[in-house]
C-alpha cells in the first residue's frame, strides 16, 4: 500500500475519521468524568458525532443543498440526499430534549445532594443505604430476640430434643 | 443588563425582525428551507433575548408560563388533530390529500397546519425550558418539574 | 360432563380444601369429612382401567388413570384423609383442614395421574400443601424446619421436572409407566422419588419435619408424601435391583436412632423410615406378589402409623409433652388412648391377627420366593426389632412407665373416635386379610394364617420381648432416663449416643446447609457471595455511570471482535 | 364506516395517546387527566384486541402513514408477533391505569399529577409505537419518546435517589438509543432504505460487508442496553426501585419486553435468523449472557432487603429467560420467548402492584417493614404470593407454562446445561420469593408500628386482575402458546 493510497484512504474517508474521533471523545468523557454536567457534554458530543455521520452520509460529491431549483439548467443540478437530513433533524430534537431533561435532573440532584460529582452522590447514597441497613439489622435483631422469647415460652415442651440430650449426657 | 442602554435599544429594534423572520421561516417552509422546528427556535430566541435583556419577570409577564403550557399542548394537538381530521375524511393518518377537495390543496393545507403545530410547540417548549432553568433558585413558587421538558 | 382436569377425585379434595377456609366452623367440618367420603365413593365406582385424557400444549395429558395399583393407593389415601379429618374435628384453625385436604387431594391426584406432567404438578402441590401444614403451627422452630422441608420437597420436584423433561424429550412419551434406570433421565427421576421416599442419606427431612408439626398435622403428614413416593417407585421402578439393598439399609439404620430418641414422635418417624424400607425392598423385587406386598404394606402402614401418631398426638394434646422422659403413667388417665396405642404397637410389631402381620408376611414371602436370604434375614430382624423400639417403647413410656406426676383428662371424643376407627380397621384387616387383598393390584393367592407362620412369628415376638426384658433388667436398654448410672452401660449411654449425636449433627448440618441455602450454606462461601451480592457488593450495588458505560463499550468490542 | 375504522386501527393505537397527552396538559388537573388516561389505555386495549383478532384471521396488516406507500413512507406493520406484544403493552397499561389513581394521589404532588399522566401517556405511546412500526428509524424515534418520558417518570419518585437513578438511566438509555441509531445508519447506508421489510430484501446482497456486521453489533448492544441484558443491566434495579409504584408496575411489565421485541424484530425480520445466528456467533454470546443474567440476577435478588429492588433484580434474571429463548433461534425458542414475555409481564406487573399497595400503606418497602403484613393486608399479600408462585414456576400458573416451553426449547438442541441453569435459577427464585413470603406471614409486625388496613379497592382490583390472568394462562395455555407459535412462524418464515 503506497503512501498515496493511505493518504487517499484517509482523506477519502475523512468524514468517518471525524465521526469516530468525536464519538470516542464523547464516550471517553462519559466514562472518565465524574461531573454530571461533563457527562452530559460527553453524551452530546457522542450524539453529535452520529449527526455528522448521518449528514455526511447524504452528501454526494459535487452536489448542492437539496433545495429545488427552478429556471434554466435546473434539470442538471445534482442534489444531496435530503432524507438523512430530515432524519437527523428528528434525532437533534431528541438530543435537545435529552440534554434539557438531563440538565434538569442535574439541577435537582444538586439541590438534593449539594453536589454534582457522581462519586459524592453515590457516596451519599451508600451512606443512607448503610444507615438503613444498620437500622434494619438492629430492628431485625430486636424482633428476633422477642420472637425467640415468645417461642421459647410457647414451645417449651416439645421443641427439638438434641439440646436436652446433650445436657443429659454431660451430667 | 437593564442598565446597558445600547443593548436595550438594539434588542428593542431587533426583536421584531427576529419574530418576523421566524414567521417567514415558518410559513415559507414548504417552499424553502425552514419549517416549524427552525421557526420555533428562532421565535423562542426572540423571547429569550427579551428575557435576557429586560429580565425574567418582565418576560414572564409578556409571555406567561401558563400560556406556554397551553400553546405547547395546543401545538401538539393541532399536529395530531390534522392527522385525525384526515382520518375522518377517509384517508390515512396525516394523509394530507384528503384535507381539501383536491390533493394539491390538501397537501398545502396539511403541511401548513402541521408545521404551525410543530412551530407552536417548539416555541413553547424551548421557552419553557429557558424559564425553568433561568428561574431556578430565584422563585420556587412556580417551579416546573423536569417532566415538562420534553 | 366435567372438564378433564377436574374429572379426578383428587381435584374434588383440592377444591374442597380451597373453599374450606371460607366456611363457618360446622360447615367446615362437614366438608372435611364429606369430601374424602365422596371422593372415596367416586373412586370406588370408577371401573378399573379407566383413563381420561386432555390436551395441553402439544401433549395429551392423562389426568385420571385408575388401575389396580392406583386404586389401592387411592382408596387408602381417601381413608386416611377421612380418619385424619375425624381426628382434627376439634380444631378451630381454618387453615389446617384446608391444607390437609389439599395435601391429601394432591397426593391422590398424583397417584391417579397417568402422565409425568400431571404427576409433576401434583407432586409440587403436595410439597407446598404439606409445608403449609408445618408452618401453621407458627412457631419459630417450625418455621425454620418448614423452610428446610419445603426446599427439599421442591428440590425433589425440580429433579422430577428435569428428569421428566429429559425423558419426555428423548422418548417423546409422556405416559407415566415403567421408567427404569436405563431410561434417559431415569436417575434424576429416581432421585426425585427417592427424596420423597426418604432413601438413606436423603431421609433427614422426615425426622426433621414430622416431629415439629402440630399433633394433628403429623398424623396427616405421615400418611401421604412417602406413600405417594412408594407408589411412584412401584409404578416407575418395579424390579429395579438397586432398590433392594437401599430398602434393606432403610430397615436397619434408623433403628439405632429410634432407640436413642426421646421425642416419641421422632421415634415414630424413624420407625416410619424402617417400614418404608420394607416397601422399597418389595418394589425392588418387583414381582406381582412383591408389589402386592408393597401396596398392602402401604395400606396397613398408613393405618397403624396413623394410629400411633394419633395416640402420641393425643398425649401431646392433653399433656403438652411428647418426650419419653417426661411422660408415663397415663394409662390411668387416658385408658382409651392407651388401649388404641397398644393396638397400633401390636400392629406395627406384626402380631398375628393385626394388620401389620398380613402385609409384612406378603413382603417376606415375596423376598423368600425370589431367593434373597440376606435380605430376608435383615427384614425379619427389622421386623422383630420393631417390637423393641416401637412396640414396647411407645406404650411403655407414654402410658405405663412409673410416673404419677401428670394429671390429665382423656383425649377429646373426636380423637378417640378417630383412633377407635383406625384401630378397628387395623384389627379388621388383620382378622380378615381377604378384605385387604381384595383391593390389591394383583390377585392374591396367599393365606398368612398357617399354623407354622403364626407360631414362628409368635416365637420371634416372644424372643424379642425376652431380649427387651433382659436388656431392661441388665440396664442395657438405652433408656432416656432422668437419673443416669454411669456403669457398664457407659458404652450405650455415652459412646453410642455421643456417636449417634455427632452423626446426627453432621447430618443435620450437611442437609441444612445443602438445603436452606440462605443463611446456612457454608458460611465462608456464603459470606463471599454475600460480599458480592448484597446491597454494597460489587454485583448488586449501584455502579457509577462511567463503569456502566465502560461495560457497554466492552460488550460492543466483544461483538465487533467476534464478527471480524 | 366500520371498515374505514378497522382500516385505521393500527394508527389509532399510537394516535390516541398522542392526542391524549396534550389534552392532559390542557386539563391541568390530576383527576380529569387520570380519566383521560384511563379511557385512552382501555380504548387502545380494545383496539389491540381487535387487531390481534384481525391479524389472526386475516394475516399481517400494513398501514401507510400519510398515505405514502412503503418503502418510501412510514409503514405500520402488524403481524402475529407484534400483535401479541401490543396486546401485552396495552393490557398492562389499561390495568395499571385503574391502579394508578390511588397510587399517584399518594406519591405525586397533586399539582403535578397532570404532567405525570401526560408523561405516562407519552411513554405508552412510545411503547405502542415501537411495537407497531415497520420502519427502522421510526422505531428509534418511538424508543426515544418512551425513554425520555420514562426518565421523567422515574425522576418523580419520592426519594432523592430517584434522581440519580433517572440520570443514570438517561445516560445509559441515550447511549443505547444512539447505538441503535448508528446501527440503523449503517444499514441505511448499505441498503438505502429504512423500511424493515425492504432492508431485509436488500440486505443479502451486501450482507458480507463489515458495515452490516458492525451495524448488527451496534443494534444488538443498543437494544441490550434498553432491556438490561447482563453486563449492561446496572441501571435497571435503581430505576425500577425508586420510581413511583404505578410507574414501576407499568414499566417493569412492558418496557423491557418491548425492547426485547425490538431486538427480535431486527434479528429475525431485518437480518434474518440465518445471517445473525448461523453466519455470526450471536446466539452463543446471547446464551452465555442470558445464563449469566439468570444466575447473577437471581443471586443478587436473594440478598436484597428492599422488596422493590429484589423484584427489579429478579427482572434481570427473567430477562435472561426471554433472551435465552430467542437466542436459540429455533421456532420453539422464539415462541418460548414470546410466552415468557407475556407471562413475565403479567407476573411482574402483579408483583410490583402488590408491593406498590404495601408501599401505599407503609411508605416504605423493606423486608422488615412489611413483616407480618400477611394478616393486616391479606388480599394484597395473597396476590403477592400467587404471583410469586407463578414467578417460581409452580404448576397451574402462567410461569410454569413459560418455563416448561422454555425447557422444551433448550432440550431440543440438547443444551442440557441451559436446562440446568433454568432449574437452578428457579430454585433461587423460590428462595427470594420465600424470603418475602416469610416476612409477610411468619414474622411479627415490627414493634411500635400501628396496624394498617387493606389497600384501596381499585388497586386491589388491578392487582388481582393480573394475578387471575396469570392463573387463567396457566390453566388454559393453549391460546397463548398458539399465538406464540404463530408469532414464531411469522418471524422465522414458513421454512423453519
Amino acid at each position: 500500500m503506497s503512501l498515496a493510497s493511505i493518504a487517499d484512504n484517509f482523506f477519502g474517508l475523512f468524514n468517518y475519521w471525524v465521526v469516530i474521533l468525536l464519538m470516542m471523545i464523547g464516550f471517553y468523557t462519559v466514562i472518565s468524568h465524574d461531573n454530571l454536567v461533563k457527562k452530559l457534554i460527553g453524551l452530546n458530543l457522542f450524539q453529535t458525532a452520529v449527526f455528522v455521520f448521518y449528514i455526511s452520509m447524504g452528501k454526494i460529491s459535487g452536489s448542492t443543498a437539496p433545495i429545488l431549483m427552478s429556471g434554466k439548467g435546473s434539470e442538471d443540478v445534482l442534489y444531496a440526499h435530503p432524507l438523512p437530513h430530515v432524519l437527523i433533524l428528528t434525532a437533534i430534537v431528541v438530543g435537545v430534549s435529552t440534554t434539557a431533561l438531563g440538565l434538569a435532573l442535574v439541577v435537582r440532584i444538586n439541590e438534593a445532594y449539594g453536589s454534582i460529582e457522581e462519586d459524592d452522590v453515590l457516596e451519599a447514597d451508600f451512606e443512607t443505604q448503610e444507615e438503613e441497613t444498620e437500622e434494619e439489622a438492629e430492628r431485625m435483631a430486636r424482633a428476633e430476640a422477642r420472637q425467640e422469647r415468645e417461642s421459647a415460652q410457647q414451645d417449651h415442651d416439645d421443641g427439638r430434643e438434641e439440646e436436652d440430650d446433650d445436657r443429659e449426657t454431660r451430667s | 443588563m437593564r442598565e446597558h442602554t445600547v443593548l436595550r435599544v438594539v434588542t428593542k429594534v431587533l426583536i421584531a425582525p427576529i419574530i418576523l423572520f421566524a414567521l417567514y421561516v415558518q410559513f415559507h417552509g414548504d417552499y424553502s428551507p425552514g419549517g416549524g422546528f427552525q421557526a420555533g427556535v428562532v421565535f423562542a430566541a426572540a423571547i429569550i433575548l427579551y428575557a435576557l435583556i429586560f429580565g425574567l419577570a418582565e418576560a414572564r409577564r409578556a409571555v406567561s408560563p401558563n400560556l406556554l403550557r397551553i400553546t405547547g399542548a395546543l401545538g401538539a394537538l393541532i399536529f395530531a388533530g390534522t392527522g385525525v381530521y384526515a382520518m375522518l375524511r377517509g384517508g390515512n393518518f396525516l394523509d394530507y390529500d384528503y384535507l381539501a377537495h383536491d390533493a394539491v390543496h390538501g397537501q398545502h393545507y396539511g403541511l401548513l397546519l402541521v408545521e404551525f403545530g410543530v412551530g407552536l410547540t417548539v416555541v413553547s417548549v424551548i421557552t419553557s425550558i429557558f424559564y425553568v432553568f433561568a428561574g431556578r433558585g430565584r422563585r420556587n413558587d412556580d417551579e416546573q418539574p423536569p417532566g415538562d421538558a420534553r | 360432563m366435567l372438564p378433564a382436569w377436574l374429572n379426578n377425585p383428587g381435584m374434588l379434595l383440592i377444591i374442597a380444601g380451597s373453599v374450606i377456609p371460607l366456611l363457618p366452623y360446622r360447615l367446615r367440618m362437614v366438608v372435611l369429612l364429606g369430601a374424602p367420603a365422596a371422593s372415596l365413593l367416586w373412586l370406588w365406582q370408577i371401573p378399573l382401567g379407566t383413563t381420561t385424557t386432555m390436551a395441553l400444549l402439544d401433549y395429551t395429558l392423562t389426568p385420571l388413570r385408575v388401575d389396580g395399583l392406583a386404586f389401592t393407593f387411592g382408596v387408602i389415601f381417601n381413608v386416611a384423609a377421612f380418619l385424619s379429618g375425624v381426628y382434627m374435628w376439634h380444631t378451630h384453625s381454618r387453615l389446617e383442614p384446608a391444607a390437609a385436604l389439599i395435601y391429601a387431594g394432591s397426593a391422590l391426584g398424583a397417584v391417579l395421574a397417568g402422565d409425568l406432567i400431571t404427576l409433576f404438578m401434583f407432586w409440587e402441590v403436595t410439597a407446598i400443601a404439606s409445608a403449609l401444614l408445618l408452618v401453621i403451627r407458627g412457631l419459630r422452630d417450625a418455621m425454620i424446619v418448614a423452610r428446610r422441608y419445603l426446599l427439599v420437597q421442591i428440590g425433589s420436584g425440580l429433579f422430577l421436572m428435569g428428569g421428566a423433561a429429559i425423558y419426555i424429550h428423548a422418548t417423546g412419551d409422556i405416559a407415566f409407566g415403567h421408567i427404569g434406570l436405563d431410561a434417559p433421565g431415569g436417575w434424576l427421576i429416581l432421585l426425585a422419588f427417592g427424596i420423597k421416599a426418604a432413601f438413606p442419606l436423603l431421609h433427614n427431612w422426615l425426622q426433621d419435619a414430622y416431629p415439629s408439626a402440630s399433633a394433628t398435622g403429623t398424623v396427616v403428614l405421615s400418611a401421604f408424601t412417602t406413600k405417594m413416593a412408594i407408589y411412584a417407585l412401584a409404578r416407575g421402578y418395579a424390579g429395579t435391583d438397586l432398590l433392594i439393598p437401599i430398602g434393606a439399609v432403610m430397615t436397619i439404620f434408623p433403628i439405632v436412632y429410634a432407640m436413642l430418641a426421646n421425642d416419641l414422635r421422632r421415634v415414630l418417624s424413624y420407625s416410619l423410615n424402617v417400614q418404608l424400607g420394607f416397601m422399597v425392598v418389595a418394589v425392588g423385587i418387583g414381582t406381582e406378589l412383591a408389589l402386592n406386598g408393597a401396596a398392602a404394606h402401604a395400606v396397613t402402614h398408613i393405618l397403624y402409623k396413623a394410629l400411633l401418631f394419633m395416640s402420641v398426638g393425643a398425649v401431646l394434646h392433653q399433656t403438652g409433652h411428647v418426650r419419653a422422659t417426661e411422660l408415663g403413667g397415663l394409662a390411668r388417665h387416658m385408658p382409651w388412648t392407651a388401649a388404641f396405642c397398644v393396638i397400633g404397637a401390636a400392629s406395627i410389631s406384626a402380631f398375628p391377627f393385626m394388620a401389620g402381620f398380613v402385609s409384612k408376611s406378603l413382603i417376606l414371602k415375596a423376598v423368600a420366593y425370589e431367593h434373597w436370604p440376606g435380605i430376608w434375614i435383615t427384614l425379619t430382624a427389622a421386623s422383630a426389632g420393631a417390637l423393641l423400639y416401637v412396640g414396647i417403647k411407645i406404650p411403655y413410656f407414654a402410658f405405663f412407665a412409673p410416673n404419677d406426676q401428670i394429671e390429665c383428662k382423656e383425649a377429646p371424643i373426636n380423637m378417640r373416635l378417630a383412633m377407635g376407627l383406625t384401630a378397628i380397621a387395623c384389627i379388621a384387616l388383620g382378622l380378615l386379610p381377604s378384605l385387604l387383598y381384595s383391593i390389591l393390584p394383583y390377585p392374591v393367592d396367599y393365606n398368612p394364617y398357617t399354623a407354622s407362620h403364626i407360631v414362628s412369628q409368635l416365637q420371634l415376638l416372644a424372643f424379642s420381648a425376652l431380649v427387651f426384658w433382659l436388656a431392661w433388667r441388665a440396664g442395657l436398654y438405652p433408656l432416656p432416663k432422668r437419673a443416669v448410672h454411669l456403669d457398664t452401660d457407659w458404652v450405650y449411654r455415652m459412646l453410642l449416643p455421643r456417636f449417634g449425636y455427632v452423626a446426627e449433627r453432621v447430618y443435620h448440618a450437611v442437609l441444612a446447609k445443602f438445603g436452606s441455602g440462605m443463611n446456612s450454606v457454608t458460611e465462608r462461601g456464603m459470606g463471599r457471595l454475600r460480599l458480592r451480592y448484597d446491597a454494597r457488593g460489587v454485583m448488586s450495588r449501584t455502579w457509577s455511570t462511567g463503569w456502566m458505560t465502560l461495560w457497554v463499550a466492552i460488550l460492543l468490542v466483544v461483538y465487533l471482535v467476534l464478527y471480524y | 364506516m366500520i371498515e374505514a375504522f378497522f382500516a385505521q386501527m393500527p394508527a389509532l393505537v399510537i394516535v390516541l395517546p398522542l392526542l391524549a397527552a396534550p389534552i392532559c396538559v390542557l386539563l391541568h388537573r390530576g383527576g380529569p387527566s387520570w380519566f383521560v388516561y384511563l379511557l385512552t389505555t382501555w380504548a387502545c386495549f380494545a383496539l389491540a384486541f381487535l387487531l390481534f383478532v384481525q391479524v389472526k384471521i386475516g394475516g399481517p396488516i400494513s398501514y401507510a402513514m400519510g398515505g405514502w406507500a412503503p418503502p418510501f413512507g412510514i409503514e405500520l406493520r402488524l403481524d402475529a408477533l407484534n400483535t401479541v406484544v401490543l396486546l401485552l403493552v396495552t393490557g398492562i397499561a389499561a390495568i395499571s391505569s385503574v391502579y394508578a389513581k390511588a397510587s399517584v394521589a399518594a406519591e405525586i404532588a397533586s399539582e403535578r399529577a397532570y404532567l405525570f399522566y401526560a408523561a405516562l401517556l407519552l411513554c405508552f405511546c412510545g411503547l405502542a409505537g415501537i411495537t407497531v412500526t415497520g420502519d427502522a428509524f421510526n422505531l428509534f424515534v418511538f424508543l426515544e419518546i418512551s425513554s425520555l418520558s420514562s426518565y421523567a417518570l422515574i425522576a418523580m419518585g419520592s426519594k432523592r435517589r430517584a434522581l440519580l437513578s433517572a440520570f443514570q438511566y438517561l445516560i445509559m438509555g441515550t447511549i443505547g438509543g444512539t447505538f441503535l441509531l448508528i446501527g440503523i445508519g449503517f444499514l441505511y447506508m448499505m441498503t438505502g432504505s429504512l423500511n424493515m421489510a425492504d432492508i431485509a430484501s436488500r440486505l443479502p446482497a451486501v450482507a458480507d460487508t463489515r458495515t452490516v456486521e458492525a451495524g448488527l453489533a451496534f443494534i444488538v448492544v443498543g437494544t441490550s442496553l434498553k432491556f438490561a441484558l447482563f453486563p449492561v443491566h446496572v441501571w435497571l434495579p435503581n430505576a425500577y426501585t425508586y420510581a413511583p409504584s404505578s410507574v414501576s408496575a407499568f414499566i417493569a411489565a412492558t418496557a423491557t419486553k418491548v425492547a426485547v421485541y425490538a431486538l427480535m424484530r431486527f434479528l429475525f425480520t431485518v437480518f434474518g435468523a440465518a445471517y445473525a445466528f448461523d453466519q455470526l456467533p450471536l446466539g452463543e454470546v446471547l446464551l452465555v449472557l442470558s445464563v449469566a443474567a439468570m444466575l447473577s440476577g437471581s443471586m443478587a435478588a436473594i440478598f436484597q432487603t428492599d422488596v422493590k429492588r429484589l423484584l427489579a433484580w429478579s427482572s434481570i434474571a427473567q430477562i435472561g429467560y426471554i433472551v435465552m429463548g430467542f437466542a436459540l433461534a429455533s421456532s420453539a425458542g422464539v415462541s418460548a420467548s414470546v410466552v415468557h414475555m407475556v407471562n413475565h409481564g403479567l407476573i411482574k406487573g402483579a408483583l410490583f402492584m402488590a408491593v406498590g399497595a404495601m408501599f401505599w400503606r407503609l411508605r416504605t418497602i423493606s423486608l422488615n417493614d412489611i413483616a407480618g403484613l400477611g394478616r393486616q393486608m391479606p388480599i394484597t399479600s395473597a396476590a403477592f404470593v400467587v404471583a410469586g408462585l407463578s414467578l417460581i414456576g409452580v404448576p397451574a400458573t402462567g410461569g410454569f407454562i413459560s418455563k416448561w416451553v422454555l425447557l422444551e426449547a433448550v432440550m431440543e438442541p440438547g443444551h442440557y446445561w441451559l436446562a440446568a441453569a433454568i432449574l437452578v435459577s428457579s430454585l433461587m427464585a423460590l428462595i427470594y420469593i420465600g424470603r418475602v413470603v416469610e416476612a409477610l406471614y411468619f414474622r411479627e409486625r415490627p414493634e411500635g408500628q400501628p396496624p394498617v388496613g387493606e389497600a384501596p379497592v381499585l388497586m386491589l382490583t388491578a392487582t388481582w386482575t393480573l394475578v387471575l390472568a396469570n392463573i387463567v394462562l396457566g390453566l388454559y395455555a393453549t391460546p397463548l402458546i398458539g399465538a406464540a407459535e404463530r408469532a414464531a412462524r411469522a418471524v422465522l418464515g414458513a421454512g423453519s
